[in-house]
């Protein structure tokens, strides 16, 4: 058996290990990779920082633990971005994993960063309902009706919206200025143009998982503003911020970090691909014979 | 050995089982396996009771019996619409006594009803009208540009969208037999059904190799907390 | 006339910038007020005059909804745009004769203001008053009654399409019921489906099916489940044994129902295992955790993914793939059909998931409706042709008549 | 009874919610408010079912000393500590108390803590098996053996390539204005917005019709295998 027919038939395994490999590696050198932002990318980036002070930007956590590491740093450079620009921020999630992730943004972003700034006053943490795209759909008529109170953070109690400075304003969801939804699946970002953008025409923009970006394409640029996808989505947020703020540092370049054991890892499965039809052609070729 | 030690002890050695059935089905992975089954299973009934029964039903229909745990329901009247789902609910446990499983259907026939009569208008504006719109919208030729690239460009991306929906709708299109032109049309759209997925395919390798970068980096963190 | 919530007299808040009030105002309407009663003496240092009031102020019923709101428009204050003058608009109300209280803040340059109030057909009466740091300036009073609509006129143009959608679909499946033979195309992966369940028969390996991991309210789990349908039917006639884990309670007592309704018109309802079609987890990965560990241990020969999928599609094809199992997929996620087109044997594309249960029962009034489905794809495509066509020329020439066309074309798809 | 009554009631469940989408009539507004409530509560109560399920499942198991019903003790402990950890919201210290007013992902519960170590992880790292099995997949699956998978193998590549900064590197003598499209970062936007906006349109359009046919056919009542036998 020649060499590429062994090729053909390699256990799978070592293809893991190599797998395995490729990002480890690259992952322990810690170095941010060049990233150019995209248009649209850049669109959401526009949109947010137009937003005049005291604006109301509604940002949505729709993911779990396992998508955090694509995730988490869109939703932290927006909830970044928007407090640099004196927006209001409304925190929620519709999905029953986000609640710690909520904590997770205030622990690791907003009391570090942004000290000045109040629980109640400059952000809020709504916290988890369950219901999904109905939910969506009942915040475009009566949002205080779903929302009579709000959840809280660390020692701060729970309180009625009606105690809140930032929830005097908020009727329905139409009061919001922007919705930015980070998602990794369903209910999550799509939704939020269906059941919410669509419907009251308040503009719509955010993330979602590499996976589910082509998906959002389509919607992309009446009914949705401006889209993250998946990790390097992200990482050219980043980039656009940290040019544009250099004083929040390395802790706003996690994505960019990222980046770098992933295209190291991209190289090695197109590689992959590349020797997978390599093998397959020589041995057409020899069967011809 | 303080508690979070014991948590990031326990994540990674899950981790390490589970990264075992890489290598092949082994005691360690069926161990995670069936642990994760079960905790999982828990934690979503318990969601359902607290964030589900106990707010939306049991304190709108009694809410001065709940005003202590359900701070929204203090001062709130009973809302007895609420029964409605209460006897829905119930009703689908007649499951359990074989004899009047039937009349679980009931329940059954409200969700049903539910699932068509809100997905119905919400694609239809959304999925399908909207999307036409879009396609619609394009011109042929671009008519304007910058210069005689650009106008290329414009115009055959447009030609690909506009030229790419109508072939893609052939090849869905059941009740006709794909022979001749039509055939031709049916596969150009599969063609570009197969650019889609080719597209789709590349975003997703990207989103699992971030998940993985995720979990090593959890890893090291165990590793280094060794020194 | 004391008025809550406004002050008074243009003096003390003067002292304050003019755009801090604004802000102050909008985040707390009542904020100036309880400064003005905890300082009361202060001393003017800048005389801003009052701004101009808003003229023209006008009530109506908010059209197109269930009621219980009114629209409150007036025409801007002439001094509007100059923001050291004027901070904003309260809008003020009343009912009843009762004192006017205020009911929402509208910023500088807004024309107009939604209220909700508590009840409809009962007169509301507004009025409208800018303000600045030099004070206030107050307009006339108009009122109306809130009510609802029988028709939400900015969704006529999707009533429209969704009669004529549904009237092909209703119309057709009345034609197949009529006797009229319907055509369906090939669809290859429920062709392959009695050759793949035969395959689990010889080997005497069981049948995987698995309905998706979304619940009930989503359409595909129902499709998936309608599938099962005939599909256990065929299970039950060749003798082999089905396995199916749920990742929803009520999947798992749907399918149940369907099941055992396919084994007895089977003939065999003795041969039907409750047990086969069991509960695991809504977790998304524990339920995954569980169907690979499943597949590797019980080595099942073949594999049916029908339903809503996500992330997990490529776990199971690539786990099927290694025990070797013929592999039957199908789902309307746009985003793993990559990934059962590359590792399983048979994939339905999209819509053809909801094809597939007129494909395999044959069934006329099914097939009715596909047809019907067919006539809409068919005016999306003639819409889409001249539609493009028009906007064509219209850009080139600027006809008018074009133009007027477009603008038809455009209101009937507008979503509207 | 058994059959027909559920067909009307998915029938009017189904009109009622469709009508309350054109027509803002309030009783219309209040079903399309609480109908998808109602559904939550209803698909808390299928909790019982499914629970229940798996005990029996694996109760069953272990006392027939099945093959392997040693796993089968592992998932009913995690079953019921999770389960009595979360409905009694047990602390994680101080002797168990109650704390009955804590949110569910209050971290000073024992529920909380389960859910970090041990859901959290195994949630993760059952995800990330992906980056292996998606390298497998288009080391064997991704071949050019038909021109379909030619087309589906180059938009990947492209893709891939374009998503990372080598793709920029490899294609950075392409001169102006040349650059502005087939520079492999633009050549993978173009990609995403023109054939791959088409082929997704064509999907959404495609299924958008699927669903509305069937949910049109069950509520017609023309769809009714879900329903089971009988009258």
């Amino acid at each position: 058996m020649g060499f590429l027919e062994k090729l053909g038939r390699l256990d799978r395994r070592w293809i893991f290990l190599l797998i395995a490999v490729s990002v480890t590696i690259p992952l322990m050198l810690q170095r941010p990779a060049p990233v150019k932002p995209s248009p649209i990318v850049r669109n959401l980036y526009t949109a947010i920082d137009a937003l005049p002070p005291g604006s109301k930007l509604l940002l949505s956590l729709d993911y779990g633990p396992s998508t955090v590491p694509e995730n988490d740093p869109m939703a932290h450079a927006i909830a970044r971005h928007a407090l640099s620009k004196d927006l209001k921020l409304y925190v929620m999630t519709i999905w029953a994993t986000g609640p710690p992730l909520i904590s997770n943004l205030f622990e690791t972003v907003i009391i570090p960063g942004f000290p000045n700034k109040t629980y109640g006053e400059d952000y809020l943490n709504l916290g988890y309902k369950v219901g999904n795209q109905g939910l969506i759909q009942s915040l475009t008529s009566d949002f205080r009706n779903q929302y009579t109170q709000d959840v809280g953070w660390g020692d701060i109690a729970a309180r009625p919206v009606g105690q809140i400075p930032m929830m005097s304003t908020i009727r329905t969801i139409k009061d919001f200025d922007f919705i930015a939804g980070i998602g990794s699946g369903q209910p999550g970002l799509k939704e939020w143009v269906q059941f919410a953008g669509d419907p009251t025409g308040t503009p719509v923009g955010g993330g979602v998982t590499a996976v589910e970006a082509p998906l959002l394409y389509p919607y992309y640029p009446t009914q949705l503003v401006g889209l993250l996808g998946g990790l390097a989505g992200a990482a050219e947020y980043e980039a656009l911020l940290v040019e544009n703020h250099p004083e929040f540092g390395e802790a706003a370049q996690v994505a960019l970090i990222r980046m770098f054991p992933q295209t190291v890892a991209h190289l090695v499965i197109v590689s992959f691909v590349l020797l997978g039809n390599i093998s397959y052609f020589a041995q057409r070729g020899r069967r011809r014979k | 050995m303080d508690w979070s030690t014991v948590q990031l002890w326990v994540g990674a050695l899950l981790t390490l089982m589970i990264f075992s059935f890489l290598y092949k089905d082994n005691p360690f992975y069926k161990f995670a396996e069936h642990l994760f089954v079960g905790v999982s299973a828990a934690y979503w009934m318990v969601q359902g009771f607290w964030q589900q029964i106990v707010p939306n039903l049991l304190a709108k229909l009694a809410p001065g019996s709940f005003e202590n745990i359900i701070e929204a329901a203090r001062g709130q009247q009973p809302e007895l619409v609420y029964i409605i789902p209460l006897i829905l609910g119930l009703i689908l446990l007649t499951r359990l006594i074989p004899s009047i499983a039937w009349f679980s259907r009931w329940s059954m026939a409200f969700i049903i009803g539910y699932t068509a009569g809100s997905n119905l208008p919400r694609y239809l504006v959304s999925d399908f009208i909207k999307q036409v719109e879009k396609t619609l919208a394009l011109p042929l030729v671009a008519t304007h540009a910058d210069n005689w690239l650009q106008w290329i460009m414009y115009s055959v991306s447009n030609l690909v969208v506009f030229g790419g929906v109508i072939c893609g709708l052939v090849y869905f299109y059941f009740s006709k037999e794909h022979t001749g032109a039509f055939g031709r049309a049916s596969r150009a759209g599969i063609w570009v059904l197969m650019v889609a997925f080719g597209a789709s395919f590349g975003y997703t390798v990207m989103a699992r190799i971030s998940l993985l970068i995720g979990r090593l980096e959890f890893l090291g963190s165990w590793i280094r907390s060794f020194t | 006339m004391k008025i809550s919530g406004i002050p008074r007299a243009g003096s003390r808040a003067a002292r304050l910038v003019a755009p801090l009030i604004a802000l102050t105002c909008i985040v707390l309407p009542f904020g100036p007020a309880s400064a003005q009663e905890t300082s009361p003496e202060v001393v003017t240092e800048v005389v801003v005059p009052p701004p101009a009031p808003p003229t023209s102020v006008a009530a109506i019923d908010a059209p197109n909804d269930a009621g219980h709101a009114l629209l409150v428009t007036w025409q801007a204050s002439p001094d509007d745009a100059n923001a050291d003058v004027l901070a904003g608009y309260r809008v003020l109300r009343s009912q009843g004769g009762s004192p006017f209280e205020e009911v929402g803040v509208a910023a500088p340059g807004q024309d107009s203001f939604r209220d909700r109030v508590p009840e409809n057909a009962v007169r509301y009466d507004y009025k409208v008053v800018s303000f600045g740091p030099g004070g206030v300036g107050e307009s006339g009073t108009a009122g109306a009654e809130a009510r609802f609509q029988w028709f939400d006129k900015t969704r006529v143009s999707s009533f429209v399409i969704m009669l004529i959608v549904c009237g092909a679909i209703v119309f057709n499946i009345l034609r197949a019921q009529a006797g009229q033979k319907m055509y369906i195309r090939k669809i290859a992966g429920m062709d392959a489906v009695t050759e793949a369940v035969g395959r689990a028969t010889e080997m005497g390996q069981p049948v995987l099916y698995v309905a998706g991991i979304q619940d009930m309210d989503n359409v595909q789990t129902v499709a998936g489940l309608t599938i099962l349908g005939s599909i256990s039917k065929l299970i039950a006639e060749y003798e082999t044994s089905l396995v199916m884990p749920c990742s929803r309670s009520l999947v798992m007592s749907t399918a149940r129902e369907t099941v055992k309704e396919s084994y007895l018109s089977a003939g065999r309802p003795d041969a039907y295992r409750e047990d086969g079609i069991y509960y695991v987890t809504d977790e998304q990965f524990g339920f995954v955790a569980h169907v690979d560990g499943l597949m590797v241990r019980k080595k099942p020969a073949t594999c049916f993914y029908l339903g809503a999928f996500f992330a997990e599609s490529l776990i199971l094809a690539e786990t099927g793939n290694s025990i070797g199992a013929i592999q039957v997929a199908g789902t309307a996620m746009p985003t793993q059909l990559p990934f059962f087109v590359a590792a399983c044997d048979y994939t339905l594309i999209g819509e053809e998931l909801f094809a597939a249960s007129a494909y395999l029962s044959q069934d006329e009034k099914m097939l009715g409706s596909l047809k019907g489905q067919d006539f809409g794809k068919g005016v999306a495509m003639v819409s889409i042709f001249v539609g493009g066509i028009l906007t064509t020329i219209e850009g080139l020439t600027g006809w008018p008549v074009i133009t007027m066309l477009n603008d038809k074309i455009h209101w009937l798809w507008s979503g509207g | 009874m058994k059959r027909t009554i559920p067909i009307l009631i998915t029938a009017v469940v189904g009109g009622l919610l469709i009508a309350a989408y054109f027509v803002p009539a309030p009783f219309l507004a209040s079903a399309d408010r609480l109908i998808p409530d109602f559904f939550n509560i209803i698909a808390a109560f299928a909790f019982v079912l499914g629970g229940g399920n798996l005990l029996r499942v694996h109760l069953t198991k272990i006392s027939r000393r099945d093959h392997e019903w040693i796993y089968s003790v592992v998932t009913v402990a995690g079953f019921l500590v999770m389960l009595f950890a979360g409905l009694l919201k047990l602390g994680t210290g101080e002797g168990g108390a109650f704390h009955w007013t804590y949110d569910l992902a209050d971290g000073r519960l024992l529920y909380d803590a389960l859910y970090q170590s041990v859901f959290t992880p195994c949630q993760a790292t059952m995800f990330s098996l992906l980056a292996f099995f998606v390298a497998s997949a288009s080391y064997r699956a991704f071949r050019a053996k038909t021109p379909e998978a030619t087309v589906l193998l180059i938009a990947a590549f492209v893709i891939l390539i374009g998503r990372t900064f080598v793709g920029g590197w490899l294609t950075a003598w392409i001169p102006e204005p040349f650059s502005e499209y087939l520079h492999i970062p633009n050549l993978s936007a173009w990609i995403m917005s023109f054939p791959n906006l088409a082929g997704q349109r064509t999907i959404q359009m495609g299924i958008a019709l699927g669903i509305i046919s069937n949910s049109l056919r069950l509520i017609l009542g023309i769809e009714r295998s879900h329903l089971g036998g009988g009258d």
